[in-house]
């Protein structure tokens, strides 16, 4: 069983590294995209700076940079880079490599999304499970309601509601993450307080649109559930309906939520970006659009190619988990 | 009008600069002020001369007394004039951080400062001495004075700059190489008449608190030049030792001893070695190249956390951070006129966030300071009670606020033609209705101009502002209809074409690049409407900004004028960059004192070249008369041919701060030669706590 | 047994002789949106200890939601009328629809005196858990104080008595590795852990393969004589019922259209619908050539019922004017054989 | 369920025999909200078609005179009297601390409003394209100025902004759609009737293009769009920006739909009787799950909505003076938008409703669509 497992997660596995290296390809692609390569950029840094850019030196830097090799060889020497030696390349924007950059936004910026998963997950499936027994309550219209236009309003247009609406209640904007002298205080209790009141309107921003397509899969699910014929057996044997509910309702609901779990961090990524661009978070997504603006296609594709990584992370952790969660689904992959 | 006093001050100054460059310089005299507290204070209220910041730290033991941290009594620099009444030490000044050309000149401290008035006054320098022949400065430093670590900082750490990062070698060509920078200054350059020859400037370590800068020609304004060009001429030798590649054992290019040099103690280092070693000291100084570790390290330096500085607050953030965090540079060199040492206040916060999000945040009461987008002002002005701030108005000297100025250097060879015409030009300016343009962009705080000197500065010319500004579409259409290569008729989309050559049929159609700081969307697109009127497509490229604007305009195959939001003129013979051929968006000469290894030549007899010919005769001016009379002409060029096309003239500067911010001087003048706000001494403010 | 205190169950209701169940003028309503269907109107039968009565009709004529109301389980959309009486093994007698739906009391009774097995035991099981895991359930629910070893033995045993081999690797084993003639087995193992003195039994044999048909009704009958249970049998294959049942009641559209021993129905249906069922069952000695009977038309949707027979649409011998323009009252035609049919009135018996 | 709607006496042979067509639009009429949605977007798409007669002010017009003016009032009644529809004539003021224009009412003067005005004032535009015509739906006679929506900081009527706006907002969706649609169909297909390692191919293009959020991947694409392009032709690239990431889930729809109906009998028959492949697939099998598709584009729609306008808003797609509601917003992201220029949060309004609008039609096809329901 152990073994089979295991075999099932190898294959996984397989694939999900076959699907990281096309993912690559579409980003180095992308990378390459913009009309004025870095190349050019750089040859006109010198020449200002007074070095002779005579065709010798551009055609050695061309080489250099591989630019001179046909796309397949560029690609391959900006993948090996990255997988050998961890290195994403060079940002221009910054002068840093982009290793460095990554560095310096990835613990905020996945803190952030992390924290908006575990929020999304805890406000949408008790409400969908909610809504689902309380069919057609004034509870369930409220929150279909709210579904609705959650899932209708953009996030950035969000943002921008929701900070208007805190400028008008508390003067404050609530911009970044701290209050002015918090962020760069030593941890207290009062900047953790500082520093909940700043992740309200992010996090809301950020979890909406998941936490409204969410609780409605929940609600279809939970719904869906309640009326099988299992839930008549179970009462029929004279089991609670609270009980039969939660042992077995919720628990198969759950499982396509579970194997949600990769996918919406796509959603958290998308909205993570837009937020810490109108709400001017550190997170990557200032960074991303700032390098975006400047072509600064490096850091932008790096990025870009990480979050995608974290997806396919996020879907083979949640196929594993499907797997582990419903026998069903587990005996078909055993099988193979 | 401030602004007359100012630029009349600013003629006769430069002139007196002039004349005491030729008659030898004065030493500035310390001993005048007396550091240690004057006769005059009352004796019972002891005035507290360090921050209690760092009294605790001096009590813990990890910091040296006072004492020791100021250089000797006579050599403190002492701000008689902006002392305040009664300056209270701490508080965090939280502002906006409008990149590294905003907070670098906040906290800069040049060997010497330029004057409001366009003369020099010792600065990091004690002061200087000029010989008879105008070729020797002998430059005296302060003595026991200490860069930011601790250090000593001494006349090595000035030499050591010259000669091991800045000119590293001097070709056959007459090129300097500068190794390290990633610029070089040919200010240093000068050539005799007699001969010819041209040679940069030798920099020799005289004492430890002397150097002497050789001159091969007398050049009057080489300490001005030094002032707005190379402010920051040291740089800490302790620090660069091992990441700086030189073989001290090859012969230095000056043929002198490298000990003389600044060089004693250095060994061979090769580029890789530099960068592998700068990795090695800290991963966040790990660079592609040496040329991209230079020019962060050795030039952009203030935005590295951990560089020993001489500023009065030091970078303690990395460049990642959102917030960047300047702290008080405990050997900070200079007192207040009682013997305080300065800044008073400790901290300041840059902060990044998008430019409308600004006053947002000072209306929320969340900075203490930012600098207004004039767009912004009416929305600044009604939140003053709300955020306790007030909006300060300071005078620019520029010469215009919104501007196209189209590259000459652009490589298209009918491009080139077509914006070498000046009915061209002419008739980019009047297709503008000026009036219109100020009520959308500046709520009528501007006024239509062309872009030329302000009244009441030493440069206005009568009539200048005044010229080719009627709006007259028809007229504009007309002077386009004269132009050959150009259709009088239009295309499907509403624009001329191209008659002939290898552009024929196409739309004529110019790709802007707008300025990153500035708001320059809005006032493109509306000049994108007013030049379809008269049959001209324009198209904004993406605001690319940062530090790959001018080299694409060198490039010259895609950007084909810019927009210019400030244009900053000071004076255009003591700095030609926008009025001469150097930053005149072209790459003729090269631009903030550089050169260019390949400049290009304009056509014979064009007056570009007439303008390229002026520069360079600048830049061996040996007197004054030289130079003033290149000054004249630069100005008569600019009047005949209107290279830079100015629609609204220059605003006030908008500052906006909070009320508990004290000792800000409004009445300091803004401009890029004098640093901004580092004119208005912000190691003076203080914060009432 | 511990009783609610919350519900009415002070008054006594009278259940006569040997029955274990009556259903006394049942009528339940379903509100679909803003339709109301009459899904059950009227109907009355009892059921004696150790019988077996067949409850026989087409789809969508109300046998379900008849035995689920008895159960308790119709979904909330369902509201019901007239009484449900109930006997349980203590003697006391419930009125099942007076029950609170999820209450202590009713709760008690499913499983220990009521059992239920339905239709698609597939589907009757959560895929979750083991069916041991399901199974030990119901006794851990009803019997505090069973510890898990003591259930899961009991189950075990009751594995083997439905005839499940090697139960001691089924017992672990999730639903999907069943097959259904085994699942339904162990559906009826599960219900009779606790012994129930009713058994419903849903169209236990429908979803299933015909030779596993004939083992599953082989299986409960043996279980009947053991148990010595009622059971309510749900079909619409009237061949099964002559297998299973002493007595049979057919419905249609929402009542019992006919009832009596299976006997009386077999040999001497009345109403024109039991005899168009009986009709339509294939024959061994049918004719090739001929046509298998069909009865004509669907049973309609029961909304907004107009007085009529309810079957008149599709009656052969409908009487204009009569039947579509009244209600028909059952009339008995000979002892324990009732007729809800204009034509058997006065007691006619047809022949 | 809903079968169950129709009362059995209103019920005649028809409803037994009614198409499947007929069927949805019946059960479709039942949800109030999609066909309240629907009535909307009809409404907003022939406004956007004939958005340059119903906007009185062209994309290119502006003003230094009339720059942040509020909504001007309509009024009927002049000193009590009726005067018909009418605007007052407008005096600009300055705050002297603020320089914020002032603009007040000049009773003075009355300038009724013409419908069908015929004039210069609107500018000239073609109809459909196609034919000139200098007709607008309302002006105000004279220098009279209805800014029903007030105006922005360049003088520009909003309204006229948000109705020529959208014509690019309410559209790109639209185009962008059937691209999606038409990649989504063929991918789908492709995998789902072939199976096998087309399946495979496929299926792992649509996990690569799963795997990219959204919104920072058009981003990437639409920072590498040239700045010279023409306004038409960043709305064709966007659009097709937009659609290259959009198709991976109808893909999966119609491939799974392909697997589950490969296996039912007409398909089966029409393959033992030998009908190509195309034609099997376009015949019967792409009809047997329209509605899906269907539902599917509808609901494609508003997520191509909120892509096209977050991309404006950020500054990488459309730019002024080109329109859409995306750069009308980038105006709203600045305080003094909300403290004085509160008209300017219109755009919102349209967004939301256009965007609700959709997931309301799609939720109530799905509906109408779905046997089971």
């Amino acid at each position: 069983m152990n073994k089979n497992f295991l075999m099932f997660a190898l294959r996984k596995l397989a694939t999900m590294i076959l699907t990281v290296f096309l993912i690559s390809f579409v980003v180095f692609f992308i990378i390459t995209l913009p009309p004025g390569d870095f190349l050019t950029n750089y040859i006109g840094r010198m020449a200002e700076a007074g070095e002779a850019v005579s065709p010798e030196l551009i055609a050695e830097l061309k080489a250099h940079y591989g630019l001179d090799q046909p796309f397949v060889v560029q690609y391959w020497k900006w993948i090996s880079n990255i997988v050998f030696h961890g290195d994403f390349g060079y940002s221009f924007l910054l002068s840093m490599p982009v290793t460095s950059v990554i560095k310096a936004y990835i613990v905020p910026t996945m803190v952030l999304s992390l924290v908006t998963m575990i929020f999304t997950y805890a406000i949408s499936i008790p409400i969908g499970i909610y809504s689902a027994v309380h069919q057609y309550s004034v509870g369930d219209y409220l929150f279909t309601t709210i579904g609705f236009i959650g899932m209708a309003v953009p996030n950035f247009l969000m943002g921008i509601i929701l900070m208007f609406i805190s400028f008008k209640l508390t003067g404050n904007t609530m911009l970044g993450l701290y209050s002015p002298g918090m962020e760069n205080a030593a941890w207290s209790m009062a900047k953790f307080i500082d520093l909940m009141k700043h992740s309200v309107i992010p996090i809301l921003v950020i979890g909406l649109m998941n936490t409204c397509s969410l609780m409605r899969t929940m609600r279809g699910q939970m719904l869906d559930e309640l009326g099988k014929n299992y839930v008549m057996a179970a009462r029929a044997k004279g089991l609670k309906a609270k009980a039969i509910r939660y042992k077995y309702c919720v628990r198969a609901a759950m499982n396509p939520v579970a194997s949600s779990i990769g996918w919406s961090l796509v959603n958290i990524f998308t909205g993570t970006t837009i937020v810490a661009i109108v709400l001017n978070l550190p997170s990557m997504g200032r960074v991303m659009h700032e390098a975006l603006l400047d072509q600064d296609m490096y850091l932008a594709g790096s990025w870009l190619f990480l979050m995608a990584i974290m997806t396919v992370l996020g879907t083979f952790i949640s196929d594993l988990l499907l797997a582990w969660l419903d026998p069903r689904a587990r005996s078909e992959y055993l099988k193979g | 009008m401030k602004l007359k006093k100012f630029l009349a001050l600013s003629l006769a100054l430069i002139m007196t600069a002039g004349i005491l460059a030729g008659c030898g310089g004065k030493e500035e005299t310390p001993a005048e002020t007396p550091a240690e507290t004057p006769a005059e204070t009352p004796a019972e209220v002891e005035i507290v001369k360090e921050s209690p910041m760092l009294a605790e730290l001096v009590a813990a033991g990890s910091l040296p007394e006072l004492s020791e941290r100021l250089p000797v009594a006579a050599d403190i620099m002492v701000e008689t004039d902006k002392t305040p009444e009664n300056p209270q030490y701490g508080g965090t000044l939280r502002r906006n951080n409008g990149g590294e050309w905003d907070y670098g000149p906040f906290t800069e401290e040049p060997l010497f400062r330029l004057t409001e008035d366009g003369g020099v006054t010792p600065n990091v320098a004690k002061g200087y001495d000029v010989s008879d022949d105008g070729l020797v400065y002998t430059i005296y430093l302060r003595e026991g004075m200490k860069w930011s670590d601790g250090e000593p900082f001494t006349a090595h750490d000035v030499a050591f700059y010259y000669n091991y990062m800045l000119v590293t070698d001097f070709t056959e060509e007459n090129k300097i190489v500068s190794g390290y920078n990633g610029t070089t200054y040919n200010w240093y350059k000068t050539t005799d008449p007699a001969d010819g020859v041209t040679k940069p400037a030798i920099v020799t370590v005289v004492d430890d608190y002397t150097v002497q800068i050789q001159l091969y020609a007398p050049k009057p304004l080489i300490l001005q030049n030094i002032a707005i060009d190379n402010k920051w001429m040291f740089a800490p030798k302790h620090w660069y030792k091992d990441i700086v590649a030189y073989d001290t054992s090859v012969e230095h290019w000056t043929g002198l001893s490298h000990d003389v040099l600044g060089g004693a103690g250095l060994t061979a280092v090769t580029e890789e070695e530099a960068v592998a070693n700068a990795a090695a000291r800290n991963a966040r100084f790990t660079f592609d190249d040496y040329t991209q570790l230079g020019n962060q390290l050795g030039y952009m330096y203030w935005s590295y956390k951990d560089r020993p500085t001489l500023r009065a607050w030091t970078m303690d953030s990395e460049k990642t951070d959102q917030t960047y965090v300047f702290v008080r540079n405990p050997y900070f060199w200079k007192t207040d006129a009682e013997g305080r040492q300065l800044p008073y206040i400790d901290t300041v916060e840059m902060v990044t966030m998008d430019n409308a999000l600004y006053s947002q945040e000072m209306i929320a009461g969340n900075l203490d300071m930012a600098s207004v987008d004039v767009g912004d002002f009416p929305t600044y002005k009604a939140g003053e009670a709300m955020g306790d701030y007030t909006v300060y108005s300071s005078v620019q000297p520029n010469w215009t606020s919104c501007s196209i100025e189209l590259n000459q250097s652009y490589k298209d060879p009918q491009y080139a033609e077509l914006f070498a015409n000046i009915d061209f030009r002419h008739a980019l300016s009047i297709a503008v209705d000026r009036n219109e343009m100020n009520e959308i962009l500046y709520a009528g705080l501007a006024e239509p101009a062309q872009a030329a000197a302000p009244a009441g500065t030493a440069q206005f010319i009568e009539g200048a502002r005044e010229k080719w500004t009627e709006y007259d579409p028809a007229a504009a259409n007309a002077l386009l209809d004269g132009i050959e290569m150009i259709s009088n008729d239009r295309n499907a989309d509403g624009y001329r074409t191209f008659t002939s050559g290898a552009n024929a049929g196409k739309p004529v159609l110019i790709n802007l690049e707008g300025h990153e700081k500035c708001n320059s969307a809005e006032a493109i697109a509306l000049m994108a409407q007013y030049y379809k009127e008269i049959g001209i497509q324009l198209i904004e490229i993406t605001n690319t900004a940062r530090n790959t604007r001018q080299q694409k305009v060198t490039n010259g195959n895609e950007i084909m004028a810019l927009y210019e939001e400030n244009l900053n003129v000071f004076n255009p013979y003591v700095r030609p960059d926008r009025v001469g051929a150097n930053r005149n968006i072209c790459t003729w000469v090269g631009k903030y004192g550089l050169e260019h290894a390949e400049p290009m030549t304009p056509a014979a007899g064009s007056e570009m070249e007439e303008i390229v010919n002026l520069t360079k005769e600048l830049s061996t001016a040996a007197t004054m008369e030289t130079a003033e009379a290149v000054g004249e002409a630069f100005l008569q060029s600019h009047l005949d041919n209107t290279w830079i096309v100015g629609y609204l003239s220059v605003t006030s500067k908008y500052t906006a701060l909070g009320n508990d911010v004290k000792n800000f001087d409004a009445d300091h003048i803004s401009c890029d030669e004098l640093r901004f706000y580092g004119n208005a001494k912000p190691y003076t403010w203080f914060m009432e706590q | 047994m511990f009783w609610n205190k919350k519900e009415n169950l002070d008054h006594q209701v009278e259940l006569s002789g040997d029955y274990l169940l009556e259903v006394r003028d049942l009528n339940v309503n379903i509100q679909v949106e803003e339709d109301t269907l009459h899904a059950v109107r009227g109907v009355n039968f009892v059921l004696r200890r150790g019988e077996t009565l067949g409850l026989v009709g087409e789809s969508g004529c109300g046998k379900s939601v008849t035995s689920k109301e008895i159960v308790g389980i119709n979904p909330g959309n369902c509201s019901s009328k007239g009484e449900v009486l109930f006997r349980t093994k203590t003697g006391k007698v419930f009125n099942l629809l007076e029950l609170e739906k999820d209450g202590v009391t009713y709760r008690a009774l499913r499983g220990t005196e009521i059992a239920m097995i339905f239709q698609e035991p597939m589907t009757a099981f959560s895929p979750l858990y083991t069916v041991g895991n399901q199974l030990s359930e119901i006794i851990l629910i009803h019997e505090p104080g069973t510890t898990k070893q003591q259930a899961r033995e009991r189950v075990l045993e009751m594995l083997k008595k439905v005839g499940i081999a090697n139960p001691e690797k089924r017992i672990d084993q999730y639903p999907h590795e069943f097959s259904g003639g085994m699942l339904q087995r162990a559906l009826i193992a599960m219900m009779l852990c606790c012994d129930p003195t009713l058994l419903i039994a849903d169209e236990p044999t429908t979803a299933l393969d015909v030779t596993i048909q004939a083992q599953i009704l082989e299986l409960m009958k043996s279980l009947q004589k053991e148990f010595g249970m009622s059971i309510l049998f749900i079909t619409h294959d009237l061949g099964t019922v002559a297998s299973m049942c002493d007595r049979v009641a057919v419905m249609y559209l929402g009542q019992i259209v006919e009832t009596g021993s299976v006997r009386q129905i077999f040999h001497n249906a009345q109403h024109p619908y039991t005899r168009g069922l009986l009709k339509s069952l294939p024959k061994m000695n049918q004719n090739r050539d001929e046509r298998l009977y069909a009865i004509r038309g669907v049973v309609p949707v029961p909304v907004g019922l107009k007085p009529s027979c309810g079957f008149h649409e599709r009656c052969e011998e409908c009487m204009a004017g009569k039947c579509d323009s009244m209600n028909v009252e059952p009339v008995e035609v000979e002892p324990g054989h009732f007729v809800r049919c204009l034509l058997s009135e006065e007691g006619k018996v047809r022949a | 369920m809903a079968l169950f709607k129709k009362k059995n006496k209103e019920r005649d042979d028809s409803y037994y025999y009614a198409s499947q067509w007929q069927l949805m639009y019946q059960k479709f009429r039942k949800h109030k909200l999609a066909m309240a949605s629907a009535v909307l977007l009809i409404v907003f798409y022939t406004i956007a078609i004939f958005g340059n007669f119903v906007a009185p002010q062209g994309t290119e017009q502006f003003s230094g005179e009339y720059v942040n003016c509020g909504p001007t009032p309509i009024h009927f009644f002049h000193e009590g009297e009726w005067e018909g529809p009418f605007v007052y004539g407008l005096k600009r003021d300055r705050d002297p601390v603020t320089y914020m224009n002032i603009f007040v009412e000049d009773t003075e003067k009355i300038c009724h409003i013409d419908f069908f005005a015929e004039g210069d004032k609107g500018g000239e535009y073609k109809i459909l394209g196609l034919i000139p015509c200098n007709i607008h739906l309302f002006q105000a006679e004279g220098d009279g100025q209805v800014f029903l929506f007030g105006t922005d900081g360049m003088g520009r009527d909003l309204f006229s902004r948000v109705v020529l706006g959208a014509q690019i907002s309410l559209f790109i969706p639209v185009v962008g759609m059937i691209l999606t649609v038409a990649l989504g169909l063929l991918m789908g297909s492709l995998a789902g009737y072939f199976g096998g390692w087309v399946d495979n191919v496929i299926q792992r293009l649509i996990e690569v293009v799963r795997s990219f959020p959204n919104v920072p991947l058009w981003m990437a694409l639409s920072a590498a769009l040239p700045a010279t392009l023409k306004p038409a032709q960043v709305f064709m690239l966007m659009t097709i920006i937009l659609s290259l990431i959009s198709w991976p889930n109808l893909a999966r729809t119609v491939r799974s739909q392909f697997f589950s109906i490969k296996k039912e009998d007409f398909i089966m028959a029409a393959r033992i009787s030998g009908a190509p492949a195309s034609a099997i697939v376009l015949r019967h099998m792409i009809p047997s799950f329209l509605s899906y598709i269907i539902v599917n584009m509808t609901l494609t729609i508003p997520s191509l909505i909120v892509g096209e306008t977050t991309l404006s808003f950020l500054g990488l797609g459309l730019r002024s003076p080109a329109t859409s509601w995306g750069v009308l917003l980038q105006e709203t992201n600045k305080l003094e938008t909300i403290m004085f220029y509160g008209w300017k949060l219109i755009p919102m309004i349209f967004v939301f409703l256009a965007v609700l609008a959709f997931n309301f039609l799609g939720d109530g096809l799905r509906d109408a669509a779905d046997p089971y329901k």
